[in-house]
């Protein structure tokens, strides 16, 4: 069954100045315990896409279903790494307190203890105490990654969430989600911009278009769902498949002077 | 400074037409009074009106001020030159050398019905001998509102210390009384009518009566002293003496005084056809003033003794 | 830094302020200044005050004053900051009552006495008048505070669905915070100015209540010794506003040392 | 509370208000004849705006708080700057301001009276006074509330102290600047017309007021004035809002949360 | 000649709860003209040390030294692109106002034919009217670098900037940084968490170790001046260098739970 339906999705950004189509007439669809990776240009409508998702922007045109119902609001169980993850923590909680801040329905104990497993996840056991302005910038993102991994949604949207940190916790990451989304059953939908990653990640990739977003490709990727960081990434099929995305993704130069 | 800007409601320094009048030459043609509005100041706009301030060859310009405290000090910082105020004030003022006050001109002495305590229809408060522990409104301590009602009591054998005294504009008296929060208020013409047109209330007793009665209530004061005004300028003085006089002279009829309740005191026109008018004085008397003095001595507001002629300018030609 | 110079640093204006304030009100009073009656120099005053505030008045006068005051600016802070949250963030909310409250805000206190009057009469309107007077700094700087929760923080909470509670006193209310404390601070002293100014009317005790009997009186020492009793009372509530401000806003990068010699530029 | 309050909502709450009013002084709820009915008093209003010397008392009630209100943003806005940003001077200063800050311009009318005298200065010079502090605490709150990044970047790129106050600073900081002075307009407002009530001397609003209820209760012309008050601060609050619209447009469009 | 000297550098981030030490005892160099990429694992101390070179923080202990003067403050000529990017463009400035920003020395319109090519070199010559609000994360990136370029300083310090945008246009960003660091002789020290990105587009690299940093490594890359996406990343050279970095960049794993 397809959890996550997107039919004829656009929107048009509008200003006192214009307006701005972002996407436009997007369809696509993720199965339930799928995960997808978007890849396209910068600025093409990946961030836009994942909000119109998460029911933050309502769309010009088209719809969102998930489970066959048409999104109308944020829809419940759903978990966002912003790619702006410095701005969504909050300041005035400590590290561990913004993992909790959503788990508001499970009891105290049960609450630390989820944010002590989110938090040792991603490396981050030592911060709980500290507040988000006293970390790096990838020990920011990290946070926002183990709030999200602390909600255990059954969907996950994640906006560039690997960006800002160092290719080795970066591969560790990876490999978390992609045993999360094993045990857990998790829907995930991520935006990148590492072509190698999205193979590696994804089930399928979704590669849009530049500005306005159409989809270009939606590729199923064939490697299984548990992989491995040397063997896969060596693999014929995936080599090629990084070809196949990189070819899709080209287009014309930017204008350099 | 600002205060040339006529848009700010300052000076518009408007030259005087600066004739003489019969006597010696004014020193200053132009003056300014502060004046408030209150019934006591009706002669004063009426000498304005008729030209009896400039056939002596003065130039006046009321200032309305909103307490005589206020009043007393912009004559204090040579705003005005002369200020209207209720006696209290400035004999306080004097007794605590705050300045030479000089008294130019008597305003008003009370006649009966002037200033009066009054009740609501229901109030516990009936006569002078239940006041004790009654809350009775008055304008402020220290005062002539205070001051006459107790001086009265007094003389009745009542004990005025035992009542609790509640400061308020006369405005709020009346609700005050209708609901209840006070037994009884202390009210001064034109608010004794309006206070029983409004809510039925009734005297108690008159606050003017007795060793009150007919007691002198307010004046024009002015500053002297070394270089000051009432020092300097005892032609003007005099001059404005006359010309005050002529109009308090004419107040013993109605039908000059009514018209200047309505435009500047803001009387309605019926409230101000009922108004009880009192004496307005046509001479300044230093004895008569004493009763305040001694009024005020007597209830502990000016400690030792305050000798009100020498208050009196030198130059005033006493009838 | 360390503690000796910055409570040297904290005093010195002071104490040289009233030192010329000293020095010029007795040279004053020497040359025989004519308005020196008025202004007595701060050692009479302070004279003057140390009989006057501990006198039978501090029960009479001072402890009802300041009661009435922190009564009401506390409640005029909890209906501040509810009210300015909900006109926050509620466009609704602010299209419907924006206008009255700008429209109220506007009016003088002195001129709504005949409403406090009308509704709860002479002798009862001065808690009232504190609460309408010191509401205005908290509500309009907590509708600027509530409506400057940054874009991102307003998104996740959306999508992790907080509950309004949580949403409320989670996410609008910290965001809003130093916005509101220092509406707080203002509504301190309009608070003890409308104390002033309600004991003026109506009551037979309070700070304000003495402040002009002794004006009226022509006893300018003690006069000033209220003026700086009120002085006094305001630098003590706020140095107690900003020991509890530090502590409520200790999150704030601004209050660590290294961001703070940064945002000076040293 | 700015925002674009569409013309029939806001309508709908001061209607509400003016009928609660008019409901209110015609039952027994409260004296009548003291608060008078908003259909008594709003005609009233009308009338005495005809009358040329009420209007030349209005207008000179507005002249002098808009002075003190340029005054005080002249004066506060820098020194907001300047308390905000240097902690020495900072703690230097704010203990005698502290001091200073509950003193009400009320106690001060009889001083100022002696000093200043019973012209507009006096009215000017105590509303300076009031309206000074929202404007200088909600600049140096809204210091605080500077994002490091932005003078970090600023520093970086060799801006120098003035540069940052007046470039980082300064426009980071004006919205909430603002705010204060739609607050301070009223405190403005409200400290010429109390003078001008309580010590009387100069044309204005508040003199005419006093000058009505000296005579009986006239609480036509009174609570005339009172409206009128209000209308003054609704209508410069309304253009104050225009300008924080028009001066703050790059600012992102609110999210509502519900 | 040594553009950049740093000796015994180290800073401790002191708070109300304990202090941590971020760098301890860095030395290195960087010649003028050359370009230095520094690598690391997240939150050990990057960003910290080039707030330290930037003089935006005062180091706890050693120096940093430019053309042989001791750096005591902000140094002039200098251009930051920071890593939260979004927060250091000024929101109430356009895009144009947010790169003409530093440029106050010059006249207007050599100011705005600056803005309108940096602009256009990184690919946003359609933006500059937008408020940065109004741009994607990657776009907003771009706006960053392109400030400091428009700037021209004689030492630019980045710190992962390329991290928000898509790979095709990292590579043209990365060639256009190669490009006028060799026309310009700008002095460059770049932050990245891409290995291949680090030798690529570095005449050094330098290894940090994990919090506290310290260097571990200082490598020479013997690339040459002018590189190519294609050869050079093909060439020997090019994969035995990065092989090296990410060996010494390998530690001790991050607790997955
Ligand atoms: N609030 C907004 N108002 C107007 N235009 C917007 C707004 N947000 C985004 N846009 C525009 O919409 C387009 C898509 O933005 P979006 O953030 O979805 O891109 P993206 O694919 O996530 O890019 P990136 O990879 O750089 O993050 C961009 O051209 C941007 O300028
Ligand atoms: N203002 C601060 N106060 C206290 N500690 C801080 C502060 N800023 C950074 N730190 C700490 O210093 C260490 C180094 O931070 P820094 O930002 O330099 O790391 P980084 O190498 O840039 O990491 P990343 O690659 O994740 O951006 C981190 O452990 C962080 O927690
Ligand atoms: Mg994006
Ligand atoms: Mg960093």
């Amino acid at each position: 069954m397809n959890m996550l339906e997107v039919d004829g999705l656009g929107h048009t950004y509008k200003g006192k100045d214009g307006s701005h189509t972002a996407i436009d007439g997007l369809d696509f669809t993720v199965g339930a315990g799928e995960l997808g990776c978007v890849v396209g240009p910068s600025g093409c409508g990946k961030s836009t896409l994942l909000r119109t998702i998460a029911g933050l922007i309502r769309p010009s045109r088209g719809t969102v279903s998930l489970h066959g119902n048409k999104v109308d609001g944020v829809p419940s169980d759903l978990a966002v790494v912003f790619q702006d993850y410095s701005r969504s923590l909050f300041p005035w909680l400590s590290v561990t307190r913004n993992v909790e801040f959503p788990l508001r329905s499970l009891s105290r104990t049960e609450r630390e203890a989820r944010a002590v497993e989110a938090l040792a996840a991603v490396g981050l056991s030592t911060a709980g105490k500290k507040y988000p302005w006293q970390l790096s910038g990838g020990m920011q993102q990290r946070v926002a990654i183990a709030r999200a991994l602390a909600y255990r949604p059954s969907l996950l949207l994640m906006d560039e969430p690997f960006a800002s940190v160092d290719a080795q916790t970066r591969f560790e990451l990876e490999d978390l989600l992609l045993r999360i989304r094993r045990e857990q059953d998790t829907t995930v939908l991520l935006v990148t911009h590492d072509i190698d990653e999205s193979v590696y990640l994804g089930d399928r990739v979704l590669v849009l278009s530049k500005s306005p977003a159409t989809v270009v490709a939606h590729l199923d990727v064939p490697l299984g769902p548990v992989r491995d960081q040397i063997t896969t990434r060596a693999s014929d099929d995936f080599v090629e498949l990084r070809a196949t995305v990189a070819g899709l993704l080209q287009r014309g130069p930017v204008t350099v002077r | 400074t600002l205060s040339g800007c006529g848009l700010l409601g300052g000076d518009d320094n408007t030259t005087s037409s600066g004739s003489t009048g019969s006597a010696g030459a004014v020193e200053k043609a132009k003056i300014k009074v502060g004046v408030l509005p209150v019934v006591d100041v009706a002669p004063f706009y009426r000498a304005i009106e008729q030209g009896y301030f400039r056939d002596q060859g003065l130039d006046v310009e009321p200032v309305v001020m909103a307490s005589g405290a206020a009043s007393i000090n912009a004559v204090l910082s040579g705003d005005v030159d002369v200020a209207f105020s209720s006696y209290p004030a400035p004999l306080l003022a004097q007794s605590k050398k705050v300045a030479e006050f000089k008294i130019v001109a008597d305003a008003l002495a009370a006649k009966p019905g002037h200033i009066v305590v009054v009740a609501p229809p229901n109030s516990p408060l009936k006569k002078p001998t239940d006041a004790p522990g009654k809350k009775i409104a008055i304008t402020a301590r220290n005062t002539m509102t205070d001051l006459a009602p107790m001086s009265v009591l007094k003389t009745q054998g009542v004990d005025y210390t035992q009542v609790e005294w509640r400061e308020m504009t006369f405005a709020e008296m009346i609700p005050a009384m209708e609901r209840g929060e006070v037994d009884g208020a202390v009210v001064v013409e034109p608010w004794v009518t309006t206070a029983m047109k409004k809510i039925g209330a009734v005297p108690v007793f008159d606050g003017a009566s007795g060793p009150t009665a007919e007691m002198p209530m307010s004046g024009y004061v002015a500053i002297g002293g070394t270089g000051k005004f009432a020092t300097t300028s005892p032609n003007t003085i005099a001059a404005f003496q006359r010309g005050l006089a002529k109009a308090q002279a004419e107040a013993t009829d109605r039908t000059k005084v009514e018209p200047m309740f309505v435009k500047y005191a803001k009387i309605d026109q019926q409230t101000a056809q009922l108004v009880t008018i009192s004496t307005y004085s046509t001479s300044l008397e230093a004895n008569r003033i004493q009763r305040v003095a001694n009024l005020m001595q007597e209830f502990g507001v000016i400690k030792g003794n305050l000798d009100v002629a020498s208050m009196i300018p030198s130059s005033t030609s006493n009838k | 830094m360390n503690r000796v110079t910055r409570t040297a640093q904290r005093w010195v204006v002071f104490v040289v302020a009233v030192g010329l304030w000293e020095l010029v009100t007795q040279l004053a009073k020497a040359a025989g200044a004519e308005k020196s009656f008025f202004f007595p120099p701060p050692s009479e005053i302070a004279l003057t005050a140390k009989d006057l505030w501990f006198s039978s008045a501090f029960g009479d006068h001072i402890v009802p004053g300041i009661s009435r005051m922190l009564g009401g600016w506390a409640l005029a802070g909890v209906i501040g900051i509810a009210l300015g949250i909900l006109l926050g963030r509620s466009r609704r909310a602010m299209a419907y009552l924006g206008a009255v409250f700008n429209f109220l805000r506007s009016i003088p206190p002195p001129l709504l006495v005949p409403f406090f009057v009308a509704a709860v009469g002479p002798t009862n309107m001065q808690f009232p008048t504190i609460v309408f007077g010191a509401i205005w700094p908290v509500l309009l700087n907590t509708v600027d505070g509530a409506r400057g929760v940054d874009a991102t923080k307003v998104e996740t909470a959306r999508v992790f669905r907080l509950s309004r509670t949580q949403w409320t006193f989670g996410v609008v209310l910290p965001s809003a915070l130093p916005k509101v404390f220092a509406g707080l601070r203002l509504s301190l002293s309009i608070a003890l100015i409308l104390m002033v100014i309600s004991e003026l009317i109506g009551s037979a005790n309070g700070i304000g209540n003495q402040l002009v009997r002794a004006q009226r009186d022509y006893e300018p020492t003690a006069m000033w010794a209220w003026i700086v009793l009120l002085g006094v009372l305001g630098y003590l509530f706020n140095t107690l506003l900003l020991v509890l401000e530090r502590r409520v806003l200790a999150w704030q990068p601004r209050h660590s040392l290294e961001t703070q010699a940064l945002a000076t530029g040293g | 509370m700015s925002g674009a309050p569409r013309v029939p909502a806001s309508l709908v709450g001061l209607v509400g208000f003016f009928a609660i009013w008019e409901v209110a002084s015609r039952t027994d709820l409260v004296p009548g004849y003291y608060l008078r009915p908003p259909s008594v008093v709003l005609p009233t209003m009308v009338t005495l705006l005809g009358d040329p010397e009420f209007v030349r008392a209005v207008v000179a009630t507005l002249a002098a708080t808009l002075l003190a209100l340029v005054i005080a943003v002249l004066i506060a806005v820098p020194a907001g700057l300047v308390l905000g940003s240097v902690p020495p001077v900072r703690r230097a200063v704010m203990t005698l301001v502290e001091f200073l800050r509950p003193i009400p311009s009320v106690a001060l009318i009889p001083l100022a009276l002696l000093t200043f005298g019973t012209g507009p200065d006096t009215k000017i010079t105590l509303a300076v006074y009031g309206a000074l502090w929202p404007i200088l605490f909600n600049t140096m709150y809204a210091l605080d509330e500077v994002d490091p990044l932005h003078v970090e970047t600023a520093r970086a790129f060799g801006t120098g102290r003035l540069g940052l106050l007046g470039r980082v600073a300064l426009p980071s900081a004006a919205p909430f600047v603002l705010t204060g002075v739609r607050l301070s307009f009223a405190i403005a407002l409200a400290v010429v017309i109390s003078t001008e009530l309580f010590a009387g001397g100069t044309t204005g609003l508040g003199q005419v007021v006093t000058v009505a209820s000296g005579g009986g209760l006239n609480m036509d012309t009174v609570l005339a004035g009172t409206v009128l008050a209000g209308l003054i601060g609704y209508g410069a609050n309304a253009g104050l809002e225009l300008l924080h619209r028009k001066a703050f447009a790059w600012s992102q469009p609110k999210v509502d949360a519900e």
